[in-house]
This record gives C-alpha cells, structure tokens and sequence, in this order.
C-alpha cells in the first residue's frame, strides 16, 4: 500500500467504526441477557445478574436434543454440500461445455432466490411425493443452499490452482485417481475444508427452510423460535446462541486464515 | 538416425483456429532441438501434442517409433518442464522431485535418495526440505528440471523454460541446460520465442508461424540461409529485400535476406544511404539506413568509426551476403 | 375412514395439535400438569404442535401427520366438510355422560346427529385492560374501536390491540350489534354484504388505533408489558399470566357481550394412533385436565363436575369468575359461510380472510 | 544419471487395475469425465430443486376450495386473479420497496467498513474486521432479531438510552413522520427496516470488500496521477470497478428481505410482506396454490435482478 | 543545466528494507534518464518517490526546484506510465485519455478532441471508441502513454513499460519513445532491468544496486568505463579481472573490466587460454574461454574463423581496454 493513502482519513474511520459497532451492539446485547435473573420477559436495564442459566440450560434436555439433531444435520449437509460443490466447481472452472452458464446459474438460484420458496417448494414436493418429515428432509433443504457456498470456495482454488498442476502429475506418471489424490486433494482440500465450514455454520443457524421441511422435530433455530416465543426460562435461549457464536468463533476464524491469500489481493505498489 | 518424436500432417483445430496446421516434423533422438516463432504461432500446442495433453484433429505421432494414439500422458514416457514450472505447492522440494518415483511406487527411501542425487546434478543438493514458494525464480526452474528428470524420460519438453527468468539468469541457465543435455544424452525440445536462445543452444531448430512449419535446419541455415521471408525476418532482425528491388540489384526476382552485419559502410562502396537513426548496444553499434525505398540496419562493430545521423554513406556487400529465398507463406 | 367400534391396544404414542397453553406437563409452572400421568397411565407418550390460529391448525390437520386437534368451532365445520377428521364414537368414551349437556349436540361439532369430537374447553374473549390507564373497569368494547381518552388521560391511540385474526371480524359485527341495531346483525358470524361492510368500516377505524395485532398469546403478553399496551381483546390465559407476573391488568365482559370459543378435541381422519387418541379423549373428560386447565386457561370445563369435585384445583368460584355462567353471553366462534341461516346469503369465510388482510394493510 | 535411458518403452505398460482403466477412459473421453462430475449436482439441484420450484409454480395454477381449504386439481387462472387483488398488489409494493430500500442503505452503510477492511486495514486488523463481520453473521438470526424488538420496543433499550440523555423529543419527532413512524419503533416500518438491514449488512459487507480487494491499487495511483483527489478517485475510479460486488451484495440483501417472514412479523406494524403472505397462504391459511402464486413474485423480480447482475459480471463476485 | 527532479540523499525504509538508500540523484530538464538495475535495487520505488506514492523515509526531493514535500501525487506536475498500464477497465480508450483532463475540469468537447490528438500522436487515431481490453499489449502501452502525456507533464515517468512486450514490439516501442521524447523535450525517467535498452535508449544512466545509486553517466561512460566490477558486470556482460589477476598482469592491484569484443583471438597473443564452450548467436559468435584462474566471454564476428571447443589459443587485448574500477559496494 502506497504511503500517501496509507492513512485512513477520519471520517471513513468513523464510518466504518460506528458501522461495526452497529453490527455487534445487539450481540452484546444477546450476551447480557444470558445473565439477567430475569426469565420471562427482557426487562431493561435487567433487574440482576445471575450464572444459573448455564446451569439450567446444561440441564435441558430438549436443548441437547435439538443441538444434536442440528449438529447431526449440519454435519451431513455439509459432507453432501461438499461433494457437489467440488464436482461442480471442478466441472465448471476446468473446461468450457453447453450450458455451463445454466450450471452456475443454477447453483447460485437457491441463495438467490428467498428461503421460503426453496422451504415451500421442497414442501410441497414432499407432499406430492408423499415422503414422511424426517431428518433426511431437512438434509436435503440444507443441503440445496449449502452446496453454493463450498461451490464458490471451490471455484475460485480452481482458478487460482495452476492447471498445469494437474498435467505435471499426469505427466509424471499418475493417473487421474493419482492425480486427485496427491495433487488435486491437498491443492483445494483447504478451499474446500473453508466451504464446508460455512456451510456448516449455515446449515446450523438456517430457520426459514427449515420451518418448512422439518415436520415436527426441532433443530436448535426451531427450538429457539419456540423457546423465544413462549416465555419459559428465555434467557436460556441466549445462553444457547451466546455459547453457539463463541463456539463458532473458531471454525470461522479457521476458515479466514485457510482462505486468505496474504495481503496480496489488495496489491503491494508494484 | 532414430527419430525420437515424428509428427505425420498434425494438425490440432480450436474450432477455428488451426493451432497446428498439418506439420510433419522429424525430432532426432539425443539431439536438442528448438521450436521457434512467435506468439500463437503453435508452439506451446505441439508440445502438448508430445506430451498428450491436447489429442490431434488429424495426423498421427510417433515417440520412439510407436504410435501415441491413445496413450495418455501418465503413459508416455516423455516428461515436461512447464513454462511456470507447475511445482506442487503443497511439496517439499524433495516430494516434489520424487513425485514420480513413488507413483511409480519405489519405496521412500530408494526414491529420497534418487531425489538427492537429482537435486545434485541440477546443483541443488540440500534444498530437499524447502517449500517451493522458498525457492528463487532460477531455482524452481531447475526443481522442475530435476522433476522431470528423475523419471529418466526419453525426451524432455521444455515450454519456454527461461521465459520469466532475468537477463544474467536465463544465460547462466542457457549454458546449464546444454551441458546438462550434452552429458545426459536425453533428447531435448525447446519452446522458445527469443531467436538468440534458440540459435544458441539448439542443434536444430524449426521455425514455426501461424500454426506450420515454415523451416527446420541447424541455427547456421537457418539464420545463414532462411527459406522465407519470415524467417529472415523473425531470425535475428535480417533486413528482407523485396522481390523488385533484388531485380534491380541482380536481375532475379526473388526476395532475399542481408543480414545486417553484412553491409559494409565506408568510403568505395557501391551503393548510397542515409543514416536516420543510430543506437548504442555497447558492444555494437546499431545503424538505420534509408536505402532507395527500403529501410535497412547494419552493424557497427565497437571501435570502428561510426558515421553522423543524416549524413549519406556509401554501402556495399558481398554478392554472396544476398541470399534469395522462396515468398514463402 | 370409518367410525371405529372397540378400541385395541395403545400405540405407545398420540400427536396433538393444539392452542397454546393447552397441553401442559409442568414444564411452565410444576403445579400444571395433566400429561405425565396420561403417559404413565397408558404408555402413550404425547406430543404437541401448537397453533396459534384456527387456519393454522386447518391448515396443519389438511397436511397430516396428527392424531387429534383442539379445533375451535371456526375451524371444526371445516375440518368436517374437509373429511379431515372422522367420525368419534362416542361410546368409547366413557365420561361423555359427564359432558357439559350445553356442549353434547353443540352444532360445531355435531352434523346430522353424528359427533366428530369430545368438547374440551370454551371461554370468552374478554376484554383485557391494564388497571392504571382505566381507574374503573370499561363497560364497553368502545375503548378498542373508538377513539377516546383513558382515565391516565393519554389518548387510546396506539395503545390497543386486536387479534390477528379474521375471526375478529366477529368482534367488530358483535359491537354493531348493539351499537348500530338499524343494521339488523343476529349473529355475528352471518352478516350480509351492508352488515359485513359496516364491519369493515369499523376494523378500519380500528386500524388506526392499533400499532400492532396480535396473534400469539405471548407477543400479546410482551406487548402489555413493554409496547404500552393497555386494552385488548384476549384472552384469560394471558390474563391469567399476566397476573402473575404482576403487571396490573384485569378482564371483563363488556354489556355488548363477547364472542367465545369453544373447543373440541377431534380424531384425524388418518389417525396413526386411533387407540392411544380414544384414551387420551376420555383422559381429558376424566382426569385433573378439565379442573386444572380450567384454572390455568382461565377457560371453562365441559364437564362442570370439574369445578367441584376436587378432581383439581377448581373451585366453583374460579368457574364462575372464568364466566361459567355466562354461556348464553357467549357467541361461539363458528365458521361463516355464504348460505347461513339468519338470512338468505352472508358473506363467505374465504372473503373474510383476505378482507381482513387488507383492512390490516391499510385498505 | 543412468545411460539405460534409451533402452526403456517410449510408452509404459498400462498398470492393471479398474481405476486405471477407467482413468484412461476419462482422458480419452473428457465428456464422461464431465458427466461423471455434473451428474451429481445437476441431479440434485436439476432435478430435487428445479423439480419442486416448478412443481410449485404448477400448483399456483390450481385454486383452493374456500370453504374446505382443500386444493382442487384443475388448471385455472384464478388463483393469479386473486393475487392481483389491491391487497395483495399492497403487499408486494410494501415488500419490494422495503427490499430495495434495506439494499439501498446496506449499500451506504457496507460502503465505509468494506473499503477501510479492503484498502487499510492490515495483518491483525484485516482479521479483526474479518471476524466482526462474519461473527454477527453467524450468530443466531434469531436471537439476533429478538434482542432488536427488545431494543425497539417501546419501553426498549433506545427509548431507556434517549430518555437518559434528553433525547426523547427527537425520537418522537422521527415517530411522528407519516408512514414510516408509529406508535413505537417496534412497530414501524422503520423499526422492520433497522432490523433488516442489520441482519442482511454482512451480506453486503462481503462481495462489496472482496470486489473493493480486487481493484488493483495501481489504477487508484493512476487516478491520483492524473490529478484525481481521493474523492474523485472514488467516484471515477473505485466505485464504478467496486459496482459488480455491489451488485452481488445486493442480490443477497434484496433477496433475503423479499422472502422473509419472521423479521417482519416479530418487529412491525402487522401489515403483511411478501414471506408473511406465503408463508400465512400455505402454512396458516394452506392456500398452496395462492402461496405459490406468491413465490412466482419473488421468483420474477430476482429472475431479472439476476440476469442484470450477470451482464454486470456480479457472479464472479459472489 | 536545471534539474528536472533532484533527490539530496532520499532514503526510503520498509521496516529493515532499505529500498531505496541514501539516493543523490540529479536528472536534468528535457533529458532521457534511465534507471538501470537488478529486480529489487530500488528502481520502482525511486520512482514512485517521484510521483509521490511513497513518501522518502529521510532526505528530501525537489521538482523542478521546488521541494515535493507534502505534496500529493495528484497535486504533482509528473505523469506516470505504470508497468501494468493501469488502464481504467471501465473506460474507452478516450475517456482512459480523456481522464486528467476531465479532472482538471476541461468540457467533454474540448478534451475528447485533445484525446484524440493524442492519440495520433502515439499512433492510434480511431481507436477511441475502443475498450482498453480490446487492444494489443503493444496498442495499451500507447493508450498508457497517450494518457499521461496528454497532461503535458514536466516529467514524465514510466516503470519498465516494455517489460511485457515480446522483443519484435519491443524494439519497435522503444524507437517510437525515443523520437517522442526528442520531439516533445520532456524529461523522461525510465525505469528498467535491461541493459540493452538503458544503453540505447537514455541520455544519461543510473546503475542501481541494493538501494543506491552505484554509477550516472552516459551510456558510452556506464559501459566503456564501470565505476565498479557491479556496473561492468551488470552492464553488456563484461569481464570482470580481479584485483589479483590484474596485479599480476599490470602491476596495479584494482579490480578491472575488459568487454567481451575488447578481446583479440589469434596467433601472435600474449596469452594463453582454453575454448570451453561456444555458442553461435548469428551476428557474432560467443566464446567461453578458461583464463588461468577465471572465465573470460569473447566474441567472434560473423565471418571470422571460430576455434574449436577444447582448443587452446592465444588471446589478447589492447592495455586501454583493461579499465581499473574501484571496489564499488
Ligand atoms: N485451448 C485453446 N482453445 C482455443 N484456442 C487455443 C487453445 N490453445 C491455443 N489456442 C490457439 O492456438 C494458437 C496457437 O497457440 P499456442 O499456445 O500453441 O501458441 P504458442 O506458439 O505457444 O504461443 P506463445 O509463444 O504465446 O506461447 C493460438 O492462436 C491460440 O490462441
Ligand atoms: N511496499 C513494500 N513493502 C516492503 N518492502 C518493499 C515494498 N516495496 C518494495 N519493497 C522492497 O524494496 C526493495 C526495492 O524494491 P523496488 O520495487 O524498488 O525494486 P525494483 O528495482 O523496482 O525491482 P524490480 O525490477 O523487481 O521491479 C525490494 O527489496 C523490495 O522487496
Ligand atoms: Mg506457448
Ligand atoms: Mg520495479
């Protein structure tokens, strides 16, 4: 960065310091109500601060069941997300065919397109067919919106990957399974481990396709939807989601430091 | 002589584009040969024809007297040196060089110490534990040299291999490259775009434009005795005097090359010219001359007197220096 | 599917959709209960979708997957012409002779003499207000429809509510009633095209009172408490809540009256669980259920042995306070259709929804 | 180096094994390896995805029994007749000029974090605005919306703050404008809106940094070279290259807010959007075939938004 | 003579990285000024102190006598033609053209036809309308060029422009900006890694070294007499003679220069030496020559005879050829 810029003028810096204060106030917010000795309604300022939500929410079995069965829809969303991610990434960023336009269009439509219609869509199709609501067919919504995602972190390793890669490896002897695993794998595997990591965080915070898809079991955004609505111990939901962003934290800070490539994108002054 | 790569009326289409344009091309074994021309003449794409990366349209390839249809890359016992080297970021150096050995499922410590010993010969004993990113331009390029080498293959493809590296570099790695190929007795193919390096190292060397061959010899005939006026042109800035002018000048219509330091200046020749521009070279010094209807450039070596811009002088050349060609293509 | 005649073993499971607040294991408060004992009893493990409006739990019942429902009577006429529910026998009920007789052929649940349900629970919609901005109890349903200013002398304006639902088109027609006799409405649920527009015309005065409608019990309880909400139509739940949370709220039945509910526990056409469903029918007859609901809910018994008997927490008192005896006050929410009986033609339900949605959204 | 060299095959022996076969196959044949990749996805978004959205457009062609709610089987118009209804033609004017204003303002507001992340914020800095963006993402959207009504709501946080430093006429001020104002925040357009774009600022933030990363410096150093003042700069320069990512922000933003249903029902003034009306249409009402006429609205306006967003080259800035 | 650009011992630090090092630097008004130097000697960051990209870290810079500090890039009477063109992608080549006049606030007429102009001062008349990626690398860098030039600079400066040309166009830019520059008589500072190009093209040459500035002069000085065996070696390939070897030669004990083409084969020599490699580069011949302890490059003209590899002969040269140099750093 050029040294005559390298400041940030004032006003941008105020800027884009009360912008992201306004992103995190409400989220400090969340984080003080896991304390209030308050349950039913949010009284502001709260009334006292208390540890025993921690405790009582532990004891909860309905949370444990709802974050299982989310952690277990997550996870296999994200494994089917990241199978069809790569291949369509690989499909699309190495070779040019009919209707390559139309297969990106297509996997970039369910995040275009507003989560109820992929919720009443999937809804109805389930209805039609006659499949009972089940874990499965909350997997195959999330697995619909997730598979851009990985796709997107895919896509753009494969452009930046060499292509000569591939045909060193070939050239030197390794088939195309060989290849996938000694070279393509360990290449994209970290494009590809960032993808999968949103997607999980997506999956496990994604409400709106979900009312629609997951009949009568609740994975923890449904719980919490219940939870908020009736008021029954409410500051246990906050403990719930404050322990979920810490928690989160990390795999998105894995994330950032597997897919950035240095300070290069914006450029030395070369 | 054996041949170690034949080409039978290749021609490779992109829709089209005739990449290669129906080239037969005969590659010697244990001879280092150049492919030269400029960009997008086809090159790169012959290459990968070898290798077996791009299929023919039409024609056929031989490598060692066998046909290489359908044989894919990972079966042919050819190797490449990638114009960006294409170094396994996610390998050591070491890994990156024994990549072949071990698919080719030689044992780990059989493999490390042929890696060794193939880092030694491209002067790079010690290095096996480096990331590729550790490494400088020359040294990657000889990490893939090394690659390709450890599989003892029995041509080695060599796409631009100096093209990114500087000036001082490229000519210690020029030198590098020939004695390496004279001793290994493994034979060579050089893409190239820059005359110098090809009439320096190559035994042969085929000039390519817009997708054909337009001439094969050794750097002598080709720079001495250019079959057209694209390659008297493109090898080494020879000056093409067209076909009316050589009528004037000896009565047959042909064109023909001079090359430039052909042209003596000085007091008694037969012919008058103007200098219009003049630049230093340090060892040589560079000439224009307006010559009748053409422009021309002749050499000054370093020492001799070298005249004003805009004054006339009087130039001259053996009739021999002449050398008429065909119109080519 | 047809009538079923004997009953077999439990199948270890029955699946409820119900109001809010209705099925309760001691989760909210420990002292209401009325599951647990039902799942030790028979080994049917209950589970419940709550639905917080009578399209939501049509809407739930056409797409299956449940046992029963607590389909209040704008929902249950649909469910039958729907076929969505079956036919209950009423013999393998054994407490239906303890049935509430007002309740036995009510005709939300009864057509041409056969029953599709066991009554459950009714009560009234009751005008909720907060005790600091009304210094005496309002008479009249006028505070939530007219403009005017309360006795803390702020304007009602933006401090009433109304329900979100196109039900409320009843509560408005039940206020014309009285206040507009020239229009000559007999029931509020069978209103022509003059009576139905008179309605309208008073929702969307209404509009302009409202901030927010409300259409969950509890986003009603934390509008009271934190939106400055002082007068609504609701209902003794929330009262009841509300109460105990010690906000200064009470309820009343104003002189026009008010429309109520009444509810009926009916069996799913496909009911997966016909057995368990027949023993949780005649458990909500039998059991604590009535007594404890009725005090919980702030809603009447349909067996009024309930009140009494000890059998829970109810007392006679509580049931008359809860408007036991004001049934006959009481215009039962029923389902309006096109050829309704006080007149030749009303307008239709389907007409009230989207109606509604629109005086909502300002037209 | 070894002098068998010569002795050795020019080409090598085929390695037995099915793998190997079948590689060799994929190499001569680059359309089965094609196919063996897209087959995958397109069965899965081609055919579960693309085969429910049509089979719910379908549906949208069919119309409900009023009295039942049961959907009749029979191809007719009408349900498209009841969509054009003044009700529901309010609810999509509501819905879309809420779309656009949220994306609007995300725009505005996105702009200053997304530049100072892209173009100053170095090493650790760089990681801070990073995670200060994504962790408001992926906190629970709806734990977020709820502490929003808590903050909005009348006797909320932001009434508790602007009593306390004597601000309390002003916010009745803003309260006061027709429209948008209300009884309460929580209860006014406004108030939907704040929350909207709060919860949809990060999916502008994003594309808007990664495009603002990819303008290459030196054009920024061109324009100062040319006599452009960093605000000239921005305008001639900076903002025209940034606009793709812009764009493919606001796909996100235009398109969350269109759809969703839980926002304004939980902070606003009762009257329906978009998401509101399906969701009601199919779920409470179970109209499906009015619901599905719903969607198509959405499913238009974004067909267009995304073939604009194309010609844009916002895809690649996703 | 008035200096265009005076830098009074700039140095500029990036963190223990002193790009640039204590730096005098005197370019005069209306000259051609090359800087010279290996990748990473501090060439582009000098410029870019220049333009005012970077701010020096110590000393201070004086533009046409009046001293640059605090004064922005845009605020500064110096145009700039970057590496990668920096051509505006969302614009036509007129409005690329047209932008620092729009800038400065002239009305679209009047600087669209200036555009123009411009362009057909660097060739390119009609090509307006076009997008900057619908031009050649040969068609961007005039587009480059037009657009800082139309501002009537006082100097004008540009980072290797001809790095990414291939040698036909390269050769031919490089005349082109020759003749603008005299035609025009702004001061150009020009930045590049090549030396023949530095030669042929500059009035005067700064050699760069690690962040200082190793030797300015004219071409004729920079390759005839090297301040330092950096600079001989650097500039034209020369031999560098060491200290030692020249001690043993002359008599004075200081590191020496001798070029390649200084250097006479044939009988009659004073000393001995062994052909160790050859390569033929058309115009004139190259030879490696094992001169006791060192190796010595020589030429061969085209025409003379060329020993054979592994021969010994005798070589000499004239004493002036052999220029003492001091130790450089
Ligand atoms: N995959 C491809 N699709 C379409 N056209 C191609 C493809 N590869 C090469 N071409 C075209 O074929 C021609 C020859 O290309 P090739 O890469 O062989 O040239 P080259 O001689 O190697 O040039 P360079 O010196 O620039 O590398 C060019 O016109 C090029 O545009
Ligand atoms: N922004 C920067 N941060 C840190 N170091 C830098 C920066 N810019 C340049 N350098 C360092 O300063 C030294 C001089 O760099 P400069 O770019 O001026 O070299 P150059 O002579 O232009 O080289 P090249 O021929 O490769 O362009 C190098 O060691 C380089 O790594
Ligand atoms: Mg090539
Ligand atoms: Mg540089």
């Amino acid at each position: 960065m050029s040294a005559y810029s390298a400041k940030a003028p004032l006003g941008l810096k105020i800027a884009a310091g009360a912008g992201l204060a306004f992103l995190h106030l409400p989220i400090l917010l969340i984080f003080v109500y896991a304390f209030t000795t308050e349950e039913k309604s949010y009284q502001w300022p709260p009334p006292g601060l208390t540890m025993k939500w921690f405790a009582v929410t532990w004891n909860r079995p309905d949370v444990w069941e709802a974050l299982y069965l989310s952690l277990q829809v997550a996870a296999i969303s994200t494994a089917i997300a990241v199978v069809l991610g790569s291949f369509c990434a690989a499909a699309v960023a190495k070779s040019r065919f009919f209707g390559r336009e139309a297969v990106s269009l297509m996997v970039i439509l369910p995040i275009a397109l507003p989560g109820i219609i992929t919720g009443i869509a999937l809804r109805s199709a389930f209805h039609l067919a006659d499949i009972p609501y089940s874990m499965w067919t909350i997997i195959l919504g999330h697995a619909t919106f997730c598979v851009v995602v990985v796709y997107n972190n895919a896509v753009a390793r494969f452009r930046r990957t060499s292509g000569s890669l591939i045909e060193a490896s070939m050239d030197l002897g390794a088939n195309g399974f060989q290849t996938l695993r000694y070279v393509i794998l360990p290449n994209i595997g970290t494009a590809l481990l960032a993808g999968g990591m949103l997607a999980f965080a997506l999956s496990f915070d994604e409400v709106i396709v979900t009312t629609f898809t997951a009949g009568q079991q609740a994975t923890l955004p449904i719980w919490m939807l219940e939870e908020l609505v009736r008021p029954r111990q409410r500051p246990v939901t906050n403990v719930v989601a404050m322990v979920v962003v810490l928690v989160t934290f990390l795999p998105i800070l894995g994330a950032y430091y597997l897919t950035r490539d240095g300070d290069k994108t914006a450029g030395h002054g070369k | 002589m054996q041949s170690a790569v034949l080409f039978k009326a290749v021609s490779r289409l992109y829709g089209d584009v005739r990449a290669v344009d129906a080239v037969d091309l005969d590659v010697r074994a244990g001879e280092f040969f150049a492919m030269l021309g400029p960009s997008g003449s086809g090159k790169t794409t012959s290459l990968r024809l070898i290798a077996g990366f791009e299929l023919p349209t039409a024609g056929e390839i031989e490598i060692f007297g066998e046909s290489a249809k359908g044989v894919p890359p990972y079966r042919r016992n050819v190797n490449t040196v990638f114009q960006d080297y294409a170094l396994f970021p996610h390998m050591s150096v070491r890994d990156n060089v024994a990549y072949g050995l071990m698919i080719a499922g030689m044992g780990k410590k059989q493999r490390h110490a042929k890696a060794e010993e193939t880092l030694e010969l491209v002067r790079l004993p010690g290095y096996g534990d480096r990331a590729p990113s550790a490494l400088s331009g020359g040294q990657r390029q000889r990490v893939a040299l090394a690659r390709a080498l450890v599989n003892q293959p029995k041509v080695l493809l060599l796409d631009e291999p100096l093209g990114a590296l500087d000036l001082k570099l490229r000519e210690q790695m020029q030198e590098e490259l020939k004695s390496l190929q004279q001793s290994l007795g493994i034979t060579f193919i050089f893409v190239t775009h820059d005359q110098g390096e090809a009439l320096s190292m190559a035994d042969r060397v085929a000039v390519f434009n817009q997708g054909q061959v337009q001439q094969v010899g050794t750097p002598e005939e080709i720079y001495q005795r250019p079959d057209t006026p694209f390659v008297a042109d493109f090898v080494g800035s020879s000056n093409v005097l067209p076909a009316e002018l050589v009528r004037e000048l000896t009565g047959v219509a042909a064109p023909a090359s001079l090359r430039p330091e052909a042209i003596r200046i000085g007091q008694g020749e037969a012919h008058a010219a103007t200098v219009n521009s003049l630049s230093y070279t340090g060892a040589v010094t560079k000439l224009g001359l307006q010559f009748r209807q053409i422009q021309l450039s002749a050499l000054v070596p370093a020492g001799m007197p070298v005249p004003e811009r805009g004054t006339s002088v009087a130039i001259g050349w053996d009739r021999t220096a002449l050398h008429m060609m065909g119109q080519g293509k | 599917a047809e009538m079923m005649t004997e009953l077999g073993a439990g199948e270890g499971e029955v699946v409820i959709v119900a109001w809010p607040g209705y099925i309760e294991r001691g989760e909210t408060d420990k002292s209401f209960d009325w599951v647990t004992s039902f799942e030790e009893k028979t080994g049917c493990k209950v589970s419940v979708k709550s639905a917080n409006t009578s399209d939501e739990m049509v809407a739930l019942m056409n797409e299956g997957g449940f046992d029963l429902v607590t389909a209040s009577g704008d929902a249950s006429l649909r469910l039958i012409a729907g076929k969505r529910v079956q036919p209950v026998n009423v013999d393998l009920v054994p407490s239906w002779s303890d049935v509430d007789d007002r309740l036995k052929d009510a005709p939300w649940h009864t057509v041409d003499g056969t029953h599709y349900g066991i009554p459950y629970m009714w009560g009234p919609n009751v005008l909720m207000y907060n005790t600091e901005a009304f210094s005496e109890a309002p008479t009249s349903w006028k505070v939530v429809f007219e403009e005017m200013t309360l006795s803390d002398g702020k304007s009602n304006q933006g401090r009433v509510q109304a329900y979100d639902g196109p039900i409320h088109i009843a509560d408005a027609a039940n206020y014309l009633m009285t206040h507009k006799p020239e229009l000559g409405i007999k029931s509020p649920y069978e209103l022509n095209q003059e009576q139905y527009d008179a309605a309208l015309d008073l929702l969307r005065q209404q509009r302009k009172l409202v901030s927010r409608y409300w259409h969950d019990a509890f986003i009603q309880i934390d509008d009271f408490k934190n939106e400055g909400v002082v007068a609504s139509g609701s209902w003794p739940f929330q009262v009841n809540l509300l109460k105990g949370d010690g906000v200064p709220v009470a309820s009343v039945i104003p002189e026009e009256g008010a429309t109520g509910w009444a509810d009926t526990t009916m069996l799913h056409a496909e009911a997966e669980h016909p057995n368990c469903a027949y023993m949780w029918m005649e458990h909500t007859l039998s059991s604590n259920l009535q007594s404890d609901l009725s005090v919980w809910f702030g809603a009447n018994p349909s067996v009024p042995a309930a009140c009494t008997d000890g059998r829970g927490m109810q007392t006679a008192e509580g049931c008359t306070a809860n408007g036991l005896d004001d049934f006959d006050k009481i215009k039962f929410w029923t389902t309006p259709v096109s050829k309704c009986e006080s007149q030749e033609q009303c307008v239709p339900y389907y007409r009230w929804v989207s109606d509604y949605i629109g005086v909502i959204g300002g037209r | 180096m070894n002098p068998s060299v010569t002795a050795s095959p020019a080409v090598l022996q085929r390695k037995p094994g099915l793998l190997a076969r079948f590689s060799d196959l994929l190499w001569r044949r680059p359309t089965v390896l094609l196919a063996v990749l897209l087959a995958p996805p397109v069965l899965w978004l081609g055919v579960i995805y693309l085969g429910s959205l049509f089979a719910l457009l379908a549906q949208s062609f069919f119309a409900i029994d009023e009295f039942t709610g049961l959907v009749q089987y029979e191809w007719t118009l009408k349900t498209y007749g009841e969509l054009l209804r003044p009700v529901n033609l309010d609810i999509i004017t509501r819905t879309v000029t809420m779309a656009a204003c949220v994306t609007v303002f995300a725009a505005i507001v996105a702009f200053p974090i997304a530049y100072f992340a892209a173009r100053y914020a170095r090493g650790r800095w760089k990681a801070v605005f990073y995670l200060g963006v994504m962790l408001p993402l992926w906190s629970s959207y709806l734990v977020k919306v709820y502490a929003w009504k808590l903050i909005l709501a009348k006797e909320g946080i932001l009434t508790w703050g602007f009593s306390k430093i004597g601000l309390m006429p002003l916010l009745e001020l803003i309260l006061a404008i027709p429209v948008i104002g209300g009884n309460s925040l929580s209860v006014s357009y406004i108030g939907t809106f704040l929350v909207f774009l709060y919860v949809w600022l990060p999916f502008m933030i994003l594309p808007m940094q990664a495009a603002l990363e990819r303008v290459p410096v030196s054009l920024l150093e061109a324009s100062a070279d040319q006599g452009a003042n960093p605000s000239e700069t921005l305008r001639h320069v900076l903002l025209p290259l940034a606009l793709p990512g812009v764009v493919a922000g606001s796909i996100f933003t235009f398109s969350l807010t269109l759809g969703d249903y839980i926002i304004p029902q939980i902070v606003g003034s009762s009257r329906l959007f978009i998401g509101q009306a399906v969701y009601a249409h199919q779920g409470t009402a179970g109209n499906i075939p009015l619901a599905a006429a719903f969607t198509v609205v959405p499913v238009v306006i974004m067909g267009f938004y995304l073939w604009g967003a194309k010609r844009m080259g916002a895809f690649d800035a996703l």
